[in-house]
């Protein structure tokens, strides 16, 4: 063979502690290398071109590049050989950056081992074989996982770009949790005024088929030809017939259900329709609180639908769809403050979750946007909020900033002022994070023109005394501890992981980090994606974030998908397993281990019976190889083979 | 023919003896590990072990299981990274050597491999090199075991045939008798007892020792009645049971097949010869995948054919095989070679 | 010049999606290691066959260290249950042929766990140069 | 109920300032035929200066105690009072954890501590051992008519891994024995509050705002006596009632009672046995009320009864 | 021949037309050394035999008939085997008819050799609990247990856990269950250096003749073994000391989960390399870790070809 050897100085992220110079000379010695060099950035453009050169000018069939982790780079590499006329596969990386020059500090030790990465790279790329990609037909439909804002915002966007979406969310309504907002900062324009209208698109496009109160079942196959099972859940209620007209939320005795959708500050009725603008605008029972579940006999619902679209024997139903993409927007869900026993652990009727308190803000709340103390529903004069409850707190596990706490507060401070401007409201706070446009001057503004008193400190203790509740905390700016006596307690609760959320990681095959929060492929560089080929993310689901950023998620997650699909074909990663049918034995061990059921058994011309991959199945994680006893199976650009010559390089140094 | 001269050695003094021939000359002896015999190199304190035959045979003395050929380096020349040079070593002088304690089965092995190592027009140097170097000092079978049957294949407990000493065990000592000048040249370089007057009484020990076996089969004919049942079925039932392992080839003192592979590490290897076998799969796997002997049986039958039929018409007669009764002793299957004549022989007379 | 700590010769089996992403946490974090460990990249820690950790310590190794996905983070969802199962069996394994268990470790790093790498390596590397270089098997009989 | 019995530490408090509180415990021992064998030879628990001294100190001063119970074959040290409860349950976990520690500490004693020896306060062998079944078989004089509110203090349930006793945010063991024994439990705020324990020597003004404030929130929620279960809250709330009218402008007389003497009260026995009126503040009125209750209820009992028959 | 063997002639011979043939033990070329018997025809059955040296696992060779109808007699520990290569779906249940004979114990011939000269062995009978044998120039009479093979002496399937057929009655376990793992107990006594130098001593004998593995029953990939095999090219043809050691690895690793301990490795090994106890550590460590024995339950998979999301006893190590 002819190997070419490009070792990066990566300007002094790696000249600084390796001898660049050094290993390139080294390098000349290795067997079939016939080119060696060393440049500033391999990766620049001149830097690329430098490669392309030398393998028309050194007619390479093997290219290695010692530089940074072909996590980063490996693509552009692939790219680059292959523009020079060499198959994108005879390229291997040695990463003499973040696993040597950034972490060791001895030169000579980092050179020495740089010198063996290169060696091992070289002995793996002589092993390695040209490969072509087999192209396959792509289902052009996209499932949306979370009919949320961002949700909404890809199915829509994805929609207008021509696709078929199935969107599935898991409540009985789309909406999310802007629907349960009053008004949104910093603008303060009513939440369900501009989240309505989307609503109503979402629920009309031709393009977009609803899937609410359903849950994903089960996810199989892979990017370009996904099969989803979705499971609807029952709602005892027709949805074919019920016109949404409520009749039966009048006429239900139980009163006293518990409202997901007011998060809990008041009670529904057992079979109710969420929020007036709900999309699809239908009833659902919840049968913990039905009478006709729980004692078997009632009945009224039944006798007073105009359509007779009550039907109690209904089951859950298992729906398949195929797909071609998916993107999750599953969401956040709120910090359960009832685990902070300093702040009464939910025993007092009268410290509430800021959300609960949007709910009481809200026209069409349960107190029609009037303020009331949920204990003896007076009008509270003194308001005090606390921020970071179950946000940046180690001790409770969650060390993390929510993002858009600090703005709805001062969102909520300036809202009760107009409820009831004789009220004064107090929040106590860490730092104000208003970063946004326009957001700091909406907190200048909560606190200039509406008088509400910021209180830099954390509050150590709320108790009731009287039919007061005392809220104590420090001041640090004053120095001092401060005790208020409030009327009304609103705790700005952090945001976690929706409930949930790491089941559905498992069914997706995407990973989550220890908080529950969907890991996108790359920071900085790739927000939307994930290392799953196929899956894309939007939204809260990927990190708390506001209604502007996950609007914004939502629209590029669908762009990502639109691109994805823009062609016909889509060409499927040929680093995939491939058998030897001379050395299979047919002892179906592949097979039993495949996580894909990418291998099934094939009967050669000879009549021999051997394991066969399924080329656009296969996913190329190796296992059959580590598993089949002759070897006859091998992951291409991993084989056994390949790997020794990489093991036997370092030992003989 | 040289005159044959004797010597003597006392029982006691026979320890000394050995000492002595491995002073200037590397001495392979039999010795007993586990509960099997096999030829190490002798050092001080090793207690060799002549009773019984060894389980494996004396061919790993001068034919080692796995031998470098030579040595290769690839030199890249540092103007013009394109240009390499391939400077190859290989080492062949072997050392003196002298084994001790082979039977005389094991010693008339080595006739068969000098037909094929030895033949004039392309000898293998390696072979070559440590066959003239080395000395075969033969013990006379006095107690042949029941899996012997060397008489059948014209050898005999007391054959000298391929030896260049012969010893026979007699009452107080061992006779010690010359059979080729390089035995002579270094039994005089011992000073032994002369050995006239035990001549008589080892003659008589090697006759009773012929007389104690008796041949099972007739080779006569034998090489016919192979090929002519070379493409029935009989080889598939008769060897059914057996495992198509190595077993008997490795221990058999005239199987001499070889295969040779290259390792390399980085820019440097060398080109080994290691022993193969033709019961193995891989021995006539070729390139396409075909194999021409795909089952054991076509395998056991070359086994066979090859002793007693290829071989012989080949080398004017000669049979390949020794009677040692190793392959029958070790057989994990207990595959008997002398039923397996005999049944072919019956087999071929059946269908004539 | 002082007596150079003679490096120990460790090879590291690391997982694409999670380990070997540790490690470039932990170098884009400058977390110092030392460096007597080379890593080789497979797709899985389900990739990494046993007979591969025994073939390394038989041509010299002096440790072995395979890294993959924590469980039930595996990227192909199985990869790293099958690699858990083999590798424990071959840790358990390696003593009664001769060969010290502790020059052997698997364990499971997220590509967020910088920290967590630079201390099984720094951790890992230190038991092997503590355990010294591995014993050599030399020839006992003829050819 | 099986025989209780404990090895017992009075403590320096009990032996002086607060003798009332061990002449109660003792006597409601008795009653409640719980066991209380004093620690031959018991010395200074070490507390909370030497605590703030030197920590190997302390707890080699509060192990020494513990190494005499192990050697009495006991495997529980009980005392009454919290102060010395969180210096031997500090020395406990701080050798348990800690094994260079350990080693040091019992280099200094000449018998070692072996870790064999856990310590409980006498208010959880009462709520956990004892148990409320129990505990109301002894009632005879219910203290009917009266509200009691219960003042734990900082160190009988805090901090939550050493003291491992009830809740450290809410706890409920003084409400369940005084509910126990008849008393009705207001809902009282300030149960786990400074009192400003030590600050009385030497900064009195915050000892007089902190348990100001609990005795404000007391009166408020109607109480007609607090219940405490360490002698140094009794002083501060009780012995300082006066100073505090003094420096904050209040006007209380509320007794400050130990629960142990509570109980007597309800087990029957004389004020003057559990020398109640040692007390700074008197509970003649308290007790008068008690007295009034339980006429109240006997006459309303036999009106049922003649208006059944 | 004994009323056994009989009936196994007649059970062989009513089974002869629906397979193609049957593998039963017969006559070798002394009375102490009995050969797997192919019966193809009534007339075969002349050399049939049936007793206590009949060691050989039968099963051995069903790799190699995959695709034929085969009958098969076997002992308790063979069946075993029988059941593992139906439970891997690398055998037909269908294809099979099977002979069970309730085993109390084999001879180990290794054993005999050591205490006489077996070269000359012209007679071998059994009585209750003694062997005799007799040889041209002498008579020796031994306790049976003495000359028992090591997996008898703790065998728990005396009786075949498969058969179409059970000739005699089923004979309860009794040896003693702990006597399995006292080898590996043994050996695991001396410290790592002396293990490490001892299969250094021991394996140096190797002449990789792979007999070990052709006999293996669970070893269906005979022909194309990474042992000697160029692609993957996992260890060279040399016999040098670090490639013996990588085979006996290769074939422990291989076995994981699914050797069914009947112990011929070691029998047939021409070197006498005490290689089955490498097979019984690893029975060990699967039995401890996934609580399972091979050949057992058909329905079962081998532990290493499947997983748990939680392992009972796989803890991680703490860094």
């Amino acid at each position: 063979m002819r190997i070419g050897v490009f070792i990066c100085h990566c300007g002094s992220n790696i000249a600084g502690t390796v001898d660049v110079k050094k290993v390139a000379e080294e390098a000349k010695r290795f067997p079939h290398v016939v080119y060696s060099t060393d440049y500033m950035y391999t990766c620049s453009e001149p830097g690329q071109l430098e490669i392309q050169e030398a393998i028309k000018k050194e007619k390479l069939d093997g290219v290695v590049v010692a530089s940074c982790s072909p996590r980063m780079h490996e693509n552009t590499f692939r790219r680059t050989v292959e523009k020079a006329g060499l198959n994108r596969y005879m390229f291997e990386m040695a990463n003499i950056r973040e696993h040597v020059s950034w972490v060791g500090v001895d030169k000579e030790a980092n050179t020495k081992k740089a010198i063996d990465l290169v060696r091992m790279a070289v002995a793996k790329v002589t092993l390695n074989q040209p490969l072509f990609p087999k192209s396959f037909k792509v289902n052009k439909n996209v499932l949306v996982i979370g009919g949320g804002v961002a949700g909404m915002q890809a199915a829509l966007d994805c929609a207008d770009g021509g696709l078929k979406v199935i969107l599935v969310e898991k409540n009985p309504s789309i909406g999310g949790k802007m629907a349960k907002l009053d008004k949104t900062f910093p603008t303060i324009d009513c939440s369900i005024c501009i989240l309505g209208p989307k609503m109503v698109d979402v629920g009309q496009h031709e393009n977009i088929k609803l899937y609410t109160y359903s849950e994903i079942e089960e996810i199989s196959g892979y990017v370009g030809n996904y099969e989803v099972k979705i499971r609807k859940k029952a709602t005892y209620v027709d949805w074919t017939k019920c016109t949404g007209c409520g009749l039966c939320m009048e006429k239900c005795p139980s009163k006293k259900a518990f409202d997901p959708f007011n998060e809990g500050i008041a009670p529904t009725t057992a079979i109710n329709i969420p929020f007036p603008q709900a999309i699809p605008k239908k009833a659902k029972i919840d049968p913990n609180y039905c009478r006709q579940f729980i004692k078997g006999k009632c009945g009224v619902c039944a006798k007073i639908c105009p359509v007779q679209a009550i039907d109690y024997e209904m089951q859950d139903e298992i729906v398949t769809e195929k797909v071609g993409a998916i993107i999750v927007a599953t969401g956040y869900s709120l910090f359960d403050h009832t685990k902070i026993k300093e702040y009464g652990a939910g025993k007092y009727l009268d410290v509430i979750t800021s959300i609960q308190y949007e709910r009481l803000l809200n026209a069409s709340g349960p107190t029609s946007g009037h303020i009331l103390r949920p204990s003896d529903n007076k009008e509270p004069k003194t308001i005090v909020f606390v921020a970071c409850v179950g946000s940046r707190d180690k001790s409770l596990g969650v060390p993390y900033c929510s993002n858009f706490c600090c703005m709805y507060i001062a969102k909520q401070a300036i809202l009760t002022k107009d409820h009831i401007p004789d009220s004064q409201s107090y929040v106590f706070y860490m730092d104000i994070r208003a970063p946004g446009k326009g957001y700091e001057e909406f907190v200048r503004r909560a606190q200039e023109e509406y008088g509400v008193k910021y209180i830099r400190g954390r509050v150590s203790r709320i108790f009731k005394r009287g039919d007061k509740m005392v809220v104590r905390g420090s001041d640090t700016l004053l120095g001092t501890q401060v005790e208020l006596e409030a009327d009304l307690v609103v705790l700005a609760t952090g945001a976690i992981a929706e409930e949930g959320a790491r089941e559905l990681a498992e069914k997706l095959r995407i990973s989550y980090d220890p908080y529950g929060f969907y890991i996108e492929s790359h920071p900085k560089l790739r927000p939307v994606e994930t290392n799953t080929a196929g899956v894309f993310l939007a939204g809260a689901c990927q990190g708390p974030k506001d209604i502007p950023a996950s609007v914004g998620q939502g629209s590029a997650a669908a762009s990502k998908v639109l691109s994805l699909f823009s062609k016909d074909l889509l060409e499927s990663d040929p680093q995939i397993a491939h058998v030897n049918e001379m050395l299979c034995v047919d002892c179906k061990k592949c097979i039993q281990t495949c996580p894909y059921g990418a291998i099934e058994e094939k009967k050669t011309p000879m009549g021999k019976i051997v394991a066969s991959v399924i080329e656009t199945v296969c996913q190329g994680c190796g296992l059959c190889t580590a598993t089949c006893p002759p070897g006859a199976i091998q992951l291409q650009q991993f084989t056994d083979n390949q790997l020794l010559a990489e093991v036997k390089a370092f030992f003989h140094a | 023919m040289v005159m044959s001269m004797s010597w003597f050695i006392p029982e006691n003094e026979f320890d000394i003896f050995v000492k002595n021939l491995s002073k200037k000359r590397r001495l392979f002896v039999p010795v007993k590990e586990n509960s099997i015999v096999r030829f190490v190199e002798f050092k001080d304190g090793i207690k060799p072990y002549f009773e019984k035959q060894a389980t494996s045979s004396a061919k790993n003395t001068i034919f080692p299981q796995t031998e470098t050929l030579f040595r290769f380096e690839y030199k890249k020349d540092p103007k013009d990274l394109k240009k390499f040079s391939v400077e190859i070593s290989e080492t062949i002088e072997a050392p003196e050597t002298v084994v001790l304690g082979t039977r005389p089965c094991d010693a008339r092995g080595f006739l068969v491999f000098d037909k094929v190592f030895l033949n004039p027009k392309h000898p293998d140097i390696y072979y070559q090199n440590r066959r003239e170097k080395s000395l075969f000092i033969t013990m006379t079978c006095t107690d042949p075991e029941p899996t012997c049957f060397c008489k059948a294949v014209g050898s005999s407990p007391a054959d000298s045939l391929g030896s260049d000493i012969l010893i026979t065990k007699v009452k107080d000592g061992f006779f010690v008798e010359t059979i080729t000048e390089k035995g002579e040249k270094l039994l005089n370089e011992l000073n032994l007892k002369d050995g006239d007057a035990y001549s008589k009484e080892a003659e008589k020990v090697k006759d009773e020792a012929n007389e104690k076996l008796e041949s099972p089969f007739d080779t006569k004919g034998l090489s016919a009645d192979i090929l002519k049942l070379f493409n029935t079925n009989f080889w598939e039932k008769e060897l059914a049971h057996c495992l198509s392992c190595g077993v008997c080839t490795y221990l058999c003192p005239t199987c001499y097949c070889f295969n040779i592979t290259d390792e390399t590490s980085d820019s440097e290897g060398e080109r080994i010869r290691t022993w193969d076998a033709c019961m193995f799969f891989h021995f006539t796997l070729e390139g396409s995948g075909h194999n021409p002997r795909p089952t054991k049986a076509e395998r056991f039958r070359n086994r066979v054919g090859h002793k007693f039929s290829y071989f012989p018409d080949r080398y004017d007669g000669m049979i390949a095989c020794c009677g040692c009764g190793r392959c029958i002793k070790s057989c994990p299957a207990s595959v008997d070679i002398r039923k397996v004549i005999i049944d072919l022989k019956e087999a071929a007379n059946e269908s004539a | 010049m002082a007596e150079e700590k003679k490096e120990a010769k460790i090879v590291g089996f690391l997982c694409n999606w999670c380990s070997y992403g540790g490690a470039d946490t932990a170098g884009v974090s400058r977390f110092k290691q030392p460096t007597d460990l080379r890593i080789i990249r497979v797709p899985c820690s389900g990739r990494v066959d046993p007979l591969f950790v025994v073939k390394a310590l038989e041509s010299g190794a002096d440790g072995v260290l395979v890294s993959g996905c924590h469980p039930r983070d595996c990227h192909y969802s199985e990869g790293n249950f099958y690699a858990r199962r083999r590798l424990e069996v071959l840790k358990r394994f390696l003593p009664f042929m001769g060969i010290d268990p502790n020059r052997f470790e698997y364990t499971w790093v997220s590509a967020s766990e910088g920290q967590r790498w630079q201390q099984v390596v720094t951790k890992f590397t230190e038991q092997i140069h503590n355990l010294g270089p591995a014993p050599k098997r030399e020839e006992k009989s003829d050819r | 109920m099986s025989k209780l019995s404990f090895a017992y530490y009075p403590g320096c408090s009990l032996e002086s300032s607060a003798k009332e509180y061990d002449v109660s415990t003792r006597k409601v021992a008795d009653i409640l035929k719980v066991e209380l064998i004093e620690i031959p030879d018991w010395s200074c628990c070490g507390a909370s200066p030497a605590h703030t001294v030197d920590h190997l100190f302390a707890s080699a001063v509060a192990a020494r105690n513990l190494a005499i119970v192990e050697e009495m074959g006991r495997d529980t040290l009980v005392t009454p009072c919290p102060e010395c409860l969180s210096a031997f349950k500090k020395a406990i976990y701080n050798m348990s954890k800690d094994d260079g520690f350990k080693k040091k500490v019992n280099s200094l004693l000449d018998k070692p501590f072996n870790l064999n020896v856990e310590a409980k306060s006498f208010l959880q062998i009462l709520y956990e051992d004892v148990g409320k079944e129990n505990i109301s078989k002894k009632v005879i004089k219910p203290l009917i008519g009266v509200n009691i509110v219960p003042y734990y203090g900082c160190l009988l349930t805090r901090p939550p891994d050493v003291a491992q006793f009830d809740d450290p945010e809410n706890p409920i063991s003084m409400d369940t024995i005084l509910e126990t024994i008849g008393a009705n439990v207001p809902y009282f705020s300030y149960k786990l509050e400074c009192c400003g324990a030590a600050y009385g020597v030497t900064k009195r003004r915050i000892v007089t705002k902190l348990s100001g404030d609990i005795l404000k929130t007391a009166i408020e929620s109607g109480a007609d006596a607090v219940a405490v279960a360490c002698p140094l809250c009794q002083q501060n709330l009780d012995l300082r009632q006066d100073q505090i009218n003094r420096d904050q402008g209040f006007d209380f007389h509320i007794p400050i009672l130990y629960i142990t003497q509570l109980m007597g009260l309800s087990f029957g026995l004389s004020a003057s046995e559990l020398m109640i009126d040692k007390h700074n503040v008197k509970s003649d009125h308290f007790l008068e009320k008690i007295e009034k209750g339980l006429k109240e209820k006997e006459k309303s009992e036999k009106e049922s009864i003649s208006s059944k028959n | 021949m004994t009323d056994r063997e009989e009936k196994i002639s007649e059970l062989i011979k009513n089974e002869l037309n629906n397979v193609d043939f049957f593998i039963a033990y017969g006559r070798g070329y002394d009375p102490i050394h009995v050969k797997p018997l192919f019966v193809y025809e009534e007339k075969d059955l002349d050399d049939l035999v049936m007793n206590i040296f009949c060691v050989h696992n039968n099963a051995s060779y069903l790799k190699t008939v995959k695709d034929k109808k085969v009958g098969i007699v076997v002992k308790g520990c063979d069946s075993r085997a029988v059941v593992q290569l139906i439970q891997e779906g690398l055998i037909n249940r269908d294809n099979l008819r099977i002979i069970g004979i309730p085993c109390t114990g084999v001879i180990s011939i290794k054993k005999l050799k050591e205490k006489m000269d077996i070269s000359r062995v012209t007679e071998a009978k059994v009585e209750s609990d003694s062997v005799i044998i007799k040889t041209s120039d002498e008579e020796k009479r031994f306790e049976k247990d003495d000359l028992l093979a090591d997996k008898c002496l703790w065998c728990q399937y005396p009786t075949p856990v498969i058969y179409d057929h059970l000739v005699g009655e089923t004979i309860e376990p009794s040896r003693p269950k702990e006597l399995e793992y006292k080898i590996v107990e043994e050996m695991e006594k001396e410290d790592l250096n002396v293990r490490f130098e001892y299969w250094n001593k021991e394996l140096s004998r190797c002449i990789r003749c792979y007999a070990c593995r052709n006999v293996c029953p669970m070893c269906v990939c005979q022909d194309q073994c990474v042992m000697e095999s160029r692609n993957p090219h996992w260890i060279s043809l040399k016999s040098n000391i670090t490639e013996k050691v990588m085979i006996q690895l290769i074939h422990a690793i291989h076995l994981a989960g699914r050797c069914v301990s009947c112990g011929e490795c070691e029998r047939v090994c021409p070197m006498d390399i005490p290689i089955f106890k490498i097979k019984q550590k690893m029975n060990q460590i699967v039995e401890e870790l996934f609580d399972y024995k091979a050949g057992i339950d058909l329905e079962a998979t081998p532990p290493l070809y499947t997983f748990q999301v939680e392992e009972a006893k796989i803890k991680e190590r703490e860094w």
